[in-house]
């Protein structure tokens, strides 16, 4: 930049209006009615913890938690049928979160996925009482150095961590705001508001606790790396459009905004801001999406973290890190599109092969999972692609089918339990449907969704996909898909041989008569499962109505 | 002075607390790396902020000031109850997962 | 609307499957007999629809249309041409047998668990495939067909490594070993070439924007659905590839042998004599239909194929050791000889291909179900291990001889009447295809025959010296299986008659004439 | 009338199911109740004989149709009968000798606990061979055609326990098999010529095609004539087929089913007569296999091989006159009808002689049988005068006829070539039929003890032998003798009744139009020239077996002798070729269908498996390698997007 310019910069900045100008931001509290329940119960949760005595706080917190939830989530239907999906769409809060079909469709999914999953939080009859307390699965007291007399006392004393509730709601909080952030700012705080209560959440598992502790610091690490990449990538955008907001950018990049002043003229001609800065953005999304090759936290953090956790993650986290990123792609970047879709291109087919690939050889069923988790982000990112609406719905469908078949999974896992807790080896699994017929046949039915047999929501939503890819013109695309889900096929079926095809082994491990809580969540898991896959249409229309964004 | 400059400062500064994170091995260094990175962005929103004449990136800087913070508050507990348990704060000891 | 009966010849089986899964375990033989019962019920059913339908009707008959998943431009369409309808009766035929032939197949060798009800789920597992079968051969809807098509290999899947046959050499793990092998291989290959056809469903979706048959056709009969020959050519590639895997064709035949090898003979019969017939009903339904000008293209390479089926199955018939697998390999070449019948596009041919659909599921049910008696007397498959049963159990023997005959196609037979349908309409278009073709019969009679001396006659084995001959529960399965196909042998009228203007309409789908005789032509 | 044509066939049919399916409640009376049914339809045949007579030449033929069989788009094939002179004949034929045999049968299989299921079997002969001959379309025809050859295959295997039976039954069944494709092929080619196969239309119009199709026609018929009849090169089955009881070897492969081929044959004369190539060919293949059988027939020490042997010579005789055309076809039928006798006759002999023998077949094991079963003696005899053609019985009428014809087959060097080979065959015939004669009624005793049935699985089972007893011969019981007197009665005179007048060629003559044969030496000449080898032979035959005693073993013998006794050599030839390399085909091909074809898919399998553990190995568990890899897949991403842009 020549020295004039800077001059002039210069001066310009000098004839900022006054402060006083500023007006007082308004906040529309109907409109974020989901996200300030949530919050607010979290806010309580941590009274909660400071003045409730031990004994009630399990039965407060799980309370206070279900209520909010269920109350958020009614606040979502509310917004919903006051036609704030479609017709009302609207951005609130000084344009800071979009208030739209997307946005309320997501916030519904995941606060009904948070729901169920809580009840897995919740689940404290899978372990025999010791001491006489009964125990969930996270550590009584996370401080203490594991297995040291310190903690043999807390058990003891029948500690258990309720601070989990609370954490859990202030993670549901940022993912509610995930993918209605309408500026780079609010995505970023959203971000780290639901990424470091989940970090913490990683390493308090009761057993198995250096696993859990590692899987945090990994997580912890990457995820601000990666936080930082974003940051960046955040500021680049800012230099380039002088502006954070969705809107302002979108104006910016299509060159359709009114005045420009020369500093944006500027900044405007030099491309290579916004195109690194729309990369590094991108890749701290596709970190968060568990994407090749930002995926390696995934297999690691997914087996340490206590497996509720790992279940909430796993769904919770993908829905509001999609939706966060067709809000991004859709709104604030269309004018890019032909920049990133082949980019897109390319990290979809790798992540749809590379998960599925690798899964073929894991030996636990929970990395075996995480693999799946990637090729499945990998499937969803084909809909991304599509830009095209019924790409966006498609995409919504998908998470939504997604998260149940998820959570429903690992609350199965966490009832096959050996004498070190939860036996994850595959080994272990042999002949598990001779044993417990029942629960094998439930796991099994997830296994197919996931490998998308139809008559489950795993092939309705792989059908959605594929078909808004293909009618996007992406026919190639499609057919790398089917190929990997070929593959992918290959493990899940493994899985389902090793139940109920093979002999069980006498020392195999039993499965635990769990409480009506991780009864419900599993019921809830099939009962959606099925229900998406035999008669989607409802769901489908829903997502079709939703699938436009508000600008 | 020139702010781009400034812009290339940012970029250097992100650049090394990258390499630190790949280099380091002692978590607590790795992530002091992080909150390099972190404030190479803050002196970049600072920098375009300028340039743009409008207040913004300085805004965010305070919220980035304060998510760094938070981040801290988190990670040195995360970082400390690992230390603890394994007395090592080496980031490569904490390799059980693999494969 | 009038009441749906094709919607309840397929919901009777599943409705079935749920009530013998029900059943406690405890009640074994209530659960079989239930399951017995329903199968009935369907076969009943299926007679309803048989007589209800008019073969100089229209095209599809007792249409169901409902919506289904618009967003998908899926419906909820069946309908019954006269192929349809006939394969419909012949699934509802069969599964009585079937079950009546698995009687005690699935009796729990020791109660493993309370919990454990093998029993009950096998003959569940069987009507669940029956109720998706029967709506696979009903549905006019290409995804409603996608869908059955892929959800029956499930519980086929199940059906085959679940309930092994319990005659096999070796320990029981590694019996196990092989069993859920063969169990992965089928649902593996069937799984591959569904969703190999599933990028075709959706790219026909993308170039058709529909799914329903007739929609399709009334769109490429007015000329408003054109498709650019790359496009369709691709498309009918990915279609014909899964149809060809569950027929199956060479060279994608190699799971068949394994399946059939290791399940339960019963289970063998369904894979052979019901499932697979998907496969080849699919390939007259949809290939031609759908990709008229494609399914010409492709049909020099498709009868090559079909060719080598026949005479490389035959063969390795003829070099198999294990009875099962030996008549596996043989269907490998039966269905050969169907898929030459259909790609003959002649009238002869496809009127004989869909017949010899039909025949070759009671030939085959036939013979395999004896050979299941037979095997579950002595506990073993290697042919090597019988001899002179025929003068131990002449009724066994007998049955069983007329089973190969069968297979071997012996005129008076039905299954003569296809083949040599099937011969002459592929002759009369293909002359060098047809005489090829002919040579498959005297292999037939190759290896039915050294399979009958070397298991039947000869001195007696003194293994077999004890065995008992035919049960009235294992006659009762046999004898209608011969009668009929004694009686289509001879009489084969009501089928053809029904069969024929399907085929006639199929003809004018692919717009094909038969080749006029020499002599009429010369003037 | 024309409503009874299907009783024919329904009778036999009925009684083999009943006796079939009926199980053993029907043991005592099954044999009765075959017998009985057979001669019903000889009585319906008779029945529609006379009535046949009853009407002119012209408007003989009756047509019956029962119904549609297999309706098909511009494909019709109907379930319907044809009874003409020519169906007529062999319905006598099949229906009279058939049922002699049954009655022989009654007698002969006494002792086999499944005697019922034996006349089953015949029955079933029966309904098939009388549906061949009474077919009005070649698909019908077929069905007969491959039944006959079912209920063969039943027949010769009957001792199942036997894996020579079994083995011979399959491969009759098999060789048959070769034969039906040929069948099957001239359909298909008849179908596409003329767009149907019955036989009216298809003869009718043979002017419409070219003589390059009917030859290609003409070939596969005789294709399949020389699989059903036993002529060269499919001949190989016929002495293994001696397997089965004597009565079947007697009815289905001596007088019968095994003279199907030249039904085939005379029945489709349009065709051939268009088509001379086929003609010569099939006269080619009469004529050699003419000389291979009696060749075989002379070397052989086993009494029904050699008589198997002289069948094939025969039937060769009849298929060279078929393929002489309108001259030859009535002598072909004629010498067809005559040989059902006296060969039906002599093989019947021949049973009573190893009924009386325990079951002993090597002749030279025999000697001096005429004193101890003086009827099989005398019908033996008359059988072997008539087939060797002593003046005035029936052979003499129908061979000579067929010696002149075949001579007459041109006037030029064809004529003298297929003129002397049936002369020259008359000759051999007269030498090994003379030979067996010989060496079962004359000479001195030869007999061994009985063999012991444990070790020696040859043994006919049923006819209780102790082992190492002498055989005591004995005639055999009435049930077994008369139909070997009816039989030789048949064998004396039918011929001259057929012969005086040309009685039997004007008969056929609607159907097989009938010319008098202008031989190329006069009709004295050849009759005497045959006389004279006729008498050579039985002479040779006289110095060599009637002159010096008959050594028990056999010696080594000429070359020949060695080659005709296995066949000359032609089962090694299909053994090694056919069976051997067959062996090695279908074995490669199971390694294949293993290693390649499936591991292939196997391989693809396992290579990804390969994959995914190498690709595994990237997941180290060391976070700071995790970090790498964002990194380098974010610096790859800003590439990638700026190269975008660039490009």
């Amino acid at each position: 930049m020549s020295a004039t310019a800077v001059h002039s910069l210069w001066t310009t900045a000098a004839e900022v209006e006054p402060l006083g100008k500023i007006p007082t931001p308004h906040i529309e509290y109907a409109q974020l009615a989901p996200v300030l329940i949530v919050v607010g119960a979290a806010v309580l949760g941590i009274l909660v913890e400071a003045f409730v005595p031990r004994r009630a706080r399990y039965y407060t917190q799980l309370f206070l938690t279900t209520v909010a939830l269920a109350a958020a989530f009614a606040a979502v239907v509310g917004l919903a049928a006051g036609g704030y999906g479609t017709t009302e769409k609207q951005i609130a809060a000084m344009g800071a979160i979009a208030v739209d079909g997307p946005a309320l469709f997501l916030q519904g999914t995941i606060l009904l996925a948070s729901l169920v999953s809580v009840f897995t939080f919740a689940e404290r009859r899978l372990d025999p009482a010791a001491h006489g307390n009964r125990i969930d699965s996270f550590a009584a007291e996370a401080a203490a150095v594991p297995g040291s007399e310190h903690e043999k006392a807390a058990v003891k004393a029948g500690f258990t961590t309720t601070e989990v509730f609370p954490l859990v709601l202030f993670a549901i909080t940022g993912m509610l705001v995930f993918p209605a952030a309408n500026d780079l700012l609010t995505l970023f705080i959203a971000l780290e508001v639901f990424s470091l209560p989940l970090y913490l959440l990683c390493a308090v598992a009761r057993r198995k606790r250096l696993m859990s502790q590692e899987a945090a610091v990994k997580y912890f690490l990457l995820g601000a790396f990666s936080s930082a990449f974003l940051l960046f990538g955040i500021a680049l955008v800012y230099g380039y459009a002088g502006s954070v907001s969705y809107a302002r950018i979108a104006d910016v990049v299509e060159g359709s905004v009114r005045t420009i002043d020369p500093a944006l003229a500027d900044t405007m001609g030099n491309d290579a801001l916004l195109l690194i800065g729309g990369a590094l953005i991108l890749m701290g999304l596709l970190f968060k999406v568990g994407a090749v090759p930002f995926h390696m936290w995934t297999p690691d953090v997914y087996q340490g973290a206590p497996t509720p956790v790992t279940g909430f993650m796993a769904a919770a986290t993908k829905v509001a890190a999609f939706g966060a990123l067709l809000r991004l792609l859709y709104v604030a970047l269309p004018g890019l599109a032909w920049d990133w879709q082949p980019v897109m291109w390319a990290i979809a087919i790798v992540t749809m092969l590379g998960g599925a690939i690798v899964a073929i050889t894991q030996t636990d069923i929970k990395r075996l999972l995480a693999y799946s988790s990637i090729a499945h982000a990998g499937f969803i990112l084909a809909g991304v692609i599509a830009t095209t609406p019924e790409g966006i719905s498609s995409v919504l469908f998908y998470l939504l089918a997604y998260s149940f078949v998820t959570i429903g999974a690992f609350a199965v896992v966490t009832l096959v339990r050996d004498a070190g807790g939860e036996a994850t080896h595959l080994s272990k699994w042999a002949g598990l449907g001779r044993r417990s017929p029942l629960v094998a046949a439930v796991f099994a039915v997830f296994l197919l969704a996931f490998a998308g047999i139809p008559l489950t929501s795993g092939f309705a939503g792989k059908f959605a996909v594929f078909k808004a890819a293909a009618e996007g013109g992406a026919g190639a695309l499609v057919v790398v898909g089917v190929i990997s889900s070929a593959i992918a096929a290959f493990f899940y079926i493994r899985v389902i041989v090793l139940m109920f095809f093979s002999e069980p082994k006498p020392e195999g491990p039993t499965v635990a008569v769990p409480s009506p809580l991780t009864m419900t969540t599993i019921g809830v898991g099939v009962a959606v499962t099925l229900v998406l896959g035999l008669a989607p249409q409802y769901f489908l229309d829903l997502a079709s109505q939703a699938g436009v964004f508000v600008r | 002075m020139n702010p781009v400059n400034y812009l290339y400062l940012a970029a250097l500064l992100f650049t090394i607390g990258a390499a630190g994170v790949l280099i380091r091995r002692n978590a607590i260094v790795v992530f002091m790396c992080v909150e390099l990175m972190l404030n190479a962005c803050n002196l970049a929103f600072v920098a375009f902020s300028r340039m743009h004449g409008n207040l913004d990136g300085q805004i965010i800087a305070f919220f980035t000031m304060v998510v760094a913070a938070a981040e801290v508050v988190v990670g040195l507990a995360i970082i400390v109850s690992l230390f603890r348990s394994r007395h090592s704060a080496s980031v490569d000891d904490a390799s059980l997962m693999k494969l | 609307m009038s009441f749906p009966i094709l919607t309840a010849t397929a919901v009777l089986p599943a409705v079935g499957a749920i009530v013998t899964a029900a059943v406690p375990a405890a009640r074994r033989t209530a659960a079989k007999w239930v399951a017995l019962l329903f199968s009935l019920a369907t076969l009943v059913m299926a007679a309803i629809v048989l007589v209800r339908f008019e073969p100089g009707g229209d095209r599809y008959q007792l249409t169901e249309s409902h919506a289904w998943i618009a967003d998908f431009g899926v419906r909820y369409e069946l309908g019954v041409d006269g192929i349809g309808v006939v394969m419909v009766a012949l699934t509802a035929l069969l599964i009585p047998f079937v079950i009546l032939a698995g009687w005690h197949d699935a009796d729990p060798v020791e109660t493993k668990s309370s919990r454990w009800r093998p029993t009950q789920g096998f003959f569940a597992l069987i009507l669940m495939v029956e109720a998706m079968v029967v709506l696979s051969f009903e549905a006019t809807d290409v995804f409603l067909f996608y869908i059955l098509f892929e959800a029956m290999l499930i519980p086929m899947y199940f059906l085959i490594g679940g309930f092994g046959d319990r005659a096999h050499s070796g320990t029981d793990e590694n019996a196990a070993a092989q069993r859920s092998y063969a169990a992965v291989k089928f649902l593996l290959y069937n799984l591959a070439g569904g969703l190999i056809m599933l990028a075709a469903v959706i790219g026909l979706y993308v170039v058709a924007g529909s799914f329903s048959l007739s929609e399709i056709a009334e769109a490429r009969a007015s000329g408003s659905l054109d498709m650019a020959t790359t496009t369709e050519r691709l498309l009918f590639l990915g279609f014909f590839f899964a149809f060809a895997i569950k027929a199956p064709l060479w060279p994608l035949h190699t799971w068949l042998p394994n399946a059939m090898g290791e399940a339960t003979a019963p289970v063998a019969v369904l894979i052979t004599a019901v499932v697979d017939k998907v496969g080849t009903f699919a390939m007259l339904r949809f290939c031609l239909q759908l990709f008229p000008e494609a399914s010409k293209w492709a049909t020099p390479v498709i009868i090559v194929l079909a060719l080598v089926s026949i005479v490389y199955g035959a063969l390795l018939a003829v070099g198999q050791r294990d009875i099962k697998r030996l008549i596996a390999y043989a269907s490998v070449s039966h269905f050969g000889f169907i898929v030459l019948g259909i790609f003959a596009m002649t009238s002869q041919g496809q009127s004989g291909a869909t017949l010899y659909m039909v025949n070759h599921g009671l030939s085959t049910a036939a013979l395999m179900l004896v050979a299941g008696f037979l095997i579950s007397r002595r506990g073993s498959r290697l042919i090597a291990d019988y001899g002179g049963v025929q003068k131990v159990a002449p009724v066994l023997a007998g049955t069983f001889l007329i089973g190969g005959l069968a297979t071997l196609s012996l005129p008076g037979l039905a299954p003569f009447v296809s083949e040599f349908l099937v011969l002459v309409g592929t002759f009369a278009a293909y002359p060098v295809a047809g005489i090829i073709a002919t040579f498959g019969i005297v292999l037939a009679a190759l290896y039915t025959l050294v399979l009958y001396q070397r298991t039947m006659t000869g001195p007696v084995k003194t293994e077999v010296r004890t065995m008992p001959d035919l049960k009235v529960r294992e006659l009762a399965v046999v004898a209608p299986l011969i009668a009929l196909l004694l009686f289509l042998g001879v009489f084969p009228k009501p089928l053809t008659e029904i069969i024929n203007p399907a085929v006639e309409h199929t003809m004018s789908d692919v717009q094909k004439q038969d080749p006029r005789p020499d002599v009429e032509a010369a003037k | 009338m024309e409503n009874l044509i299907a009783l024919l066939v329904a009778a036999p049919l009925l009684g083999a199911a009943v006796l079939l399916c009926g199980g053993r409640r029907l043991d005592r009376i099954g044999h009765w109740l075959g017998t009985l049914l057979a001669a019903a339809s000889f009585v319906v045949g008779a029945v529609l004989f006379v009535d046949m007579l009853g009407k002119g030449a012209e408007e003989r033929a009756l047509h019956q149709k029962l119904f549609s069989w297999i309706p098909v788009e511009g494909f019709q094939a109907d379930i319907a009968f044809q009874l003409d002179q020519l169906s007529m004949t062999f319905v006598l034929l099949i229906t009279g000798v058939g049922t002699l045999i049954h009655i022989y049968s009654i007698g002969y299989m006494e002792h086999d606990e499944r005697r019922r299921r034996f006349f089953g079997y015949l029955n079933l002969f029966l309904a098939a061979m009388l549906l061949l001959v009474i077919a009005d379309n070649y698909l019908l025809l077929y069905v007969g055609w491959e039944g006959v050859g079912l209920a063969s295959y039943l027949l010769i295997g009957f001792w199942q326990h036997k894996p020579s039976a079994a083995t011979a039954a399959k491969k009759a069944f098999l060789v048959n098999r070769v034969g039906d494709m040929g069948l099957s092929i001239a359909i298909m080619l008849m179908f596409t010529t003329f767009g149907t196969f019955a036989f009216g239309p298809v003869l009718g119009a043979t002017g419409e095609t070219s003589e390059g199709m009917l030859t290609a026609i003409g070939l596969m018929l005789l294709l399949a004539a020389c699989g059903k009849s036993a002529q060269v090169p499919l001949q190989s089955w016929l002495g293994d087929a001696m397997e089965g009881p004597t009565p079947v070897s007697a009815l289905i492969h001596a007088a019968t089913m095994v003279t199907a081929g030249v039904y085939l044959i005379v029945r489709s004369g349009a065709i051939f007569n268009a088509a001379p190539d086929a003609q010569l060919a099939v006269v080619i293949v009469g004529a050699v296999t003419l000389l291979f059988g009696a060749i075989v027939g002379c070397a052989k020490d086993d009494i029904k091989k050699a008589l198997a042997g002289s069948t094939m010579s025969q039937i060769g005789y009849m298929v060279l006159a078929a393929g002489l055309g309108p001259i030859g076809y009535a002598f072909a039928i004629m010498h067809l009808v005559t040989h059902g006798f006296f060969k039906a006759g002599l093989f019947l002999g021949a049973g009573s002689v190893m009924h009386g023998m325990n079951d002993e077949v090597d002749m030279r094991k025999y000697g001096g049988l005429r004193r101890y079963m003086p009827i099989t003696f005398v019908t033996f005899g008359l059988g072997y005068l008539a087939i060797i053609g002593f003046p005035g019985l029936s052979g003499f009428w129908s061979k000579d006829k067929i010696i002149e014809a075949a001579f007459a087959y041109d006037d030029g060097i064809r004529g003298w070539i297929f003129g002397g080979v049936a002369l020259l065959g008359a000759g051999i015939t007269a030498f090994y039929m003379t030979r067996v004669m010989i060496m079962t009624f004359f000479g001195e005793k030869r007999w061994q003890p009985a063999p012991d049935p444990d070790k020696d699985a040859s043994v006919e089972p049923g006819i209780e032998v102790t082992p190492g007893e002498m055989p005591h011969p004995h005639e055999s019981p009435r049930s077994m003798t008369i139909p070997m007197i009816v039989l030789a009665f048949g064998s004396v005179f039918a011929g001259a009744f057929f012969s005086i007048g040309d009685r039997f060629a004007n008969w056929l003559a609607p159907v097989t139009q009938f010319e008098h044969p202008h031989p190329v030496i006069s009709v004295p000449a050849i009759t005497t020239a045959t006389m004279v080898v006729l008498l050579a032979g039985a002479l040779i035959a006289y110095l060599m077996y009637g002159h010096r005693p008959v050594p028990v073993t056999a010696p080594r013998g000429s070359l020949l002798t060695r080659a005709a006794r296995r066949d000359l050599l032609q089962d090694d030839f299909n053994h090694v070729v056919l069976v051997r390399g067959g062996e090695h085909l279908t074995r490669s091909l199971v390694y294949v269908d293993h290693s390649l074809v499936d591991g292939v898919v196997n391989g693809t399998a396992a290579s990804f498996g390969g994959l995914s553990g190498r690709l595994r190995k990237l997941q180290n568990g060391y976070a700071r390698s995790y970090a790498v890899s964002m990194f380098g897949g974010t610096a790859i991403l800003i590439a990638a997007t700026l190269l975008m842009r660039a490009v």
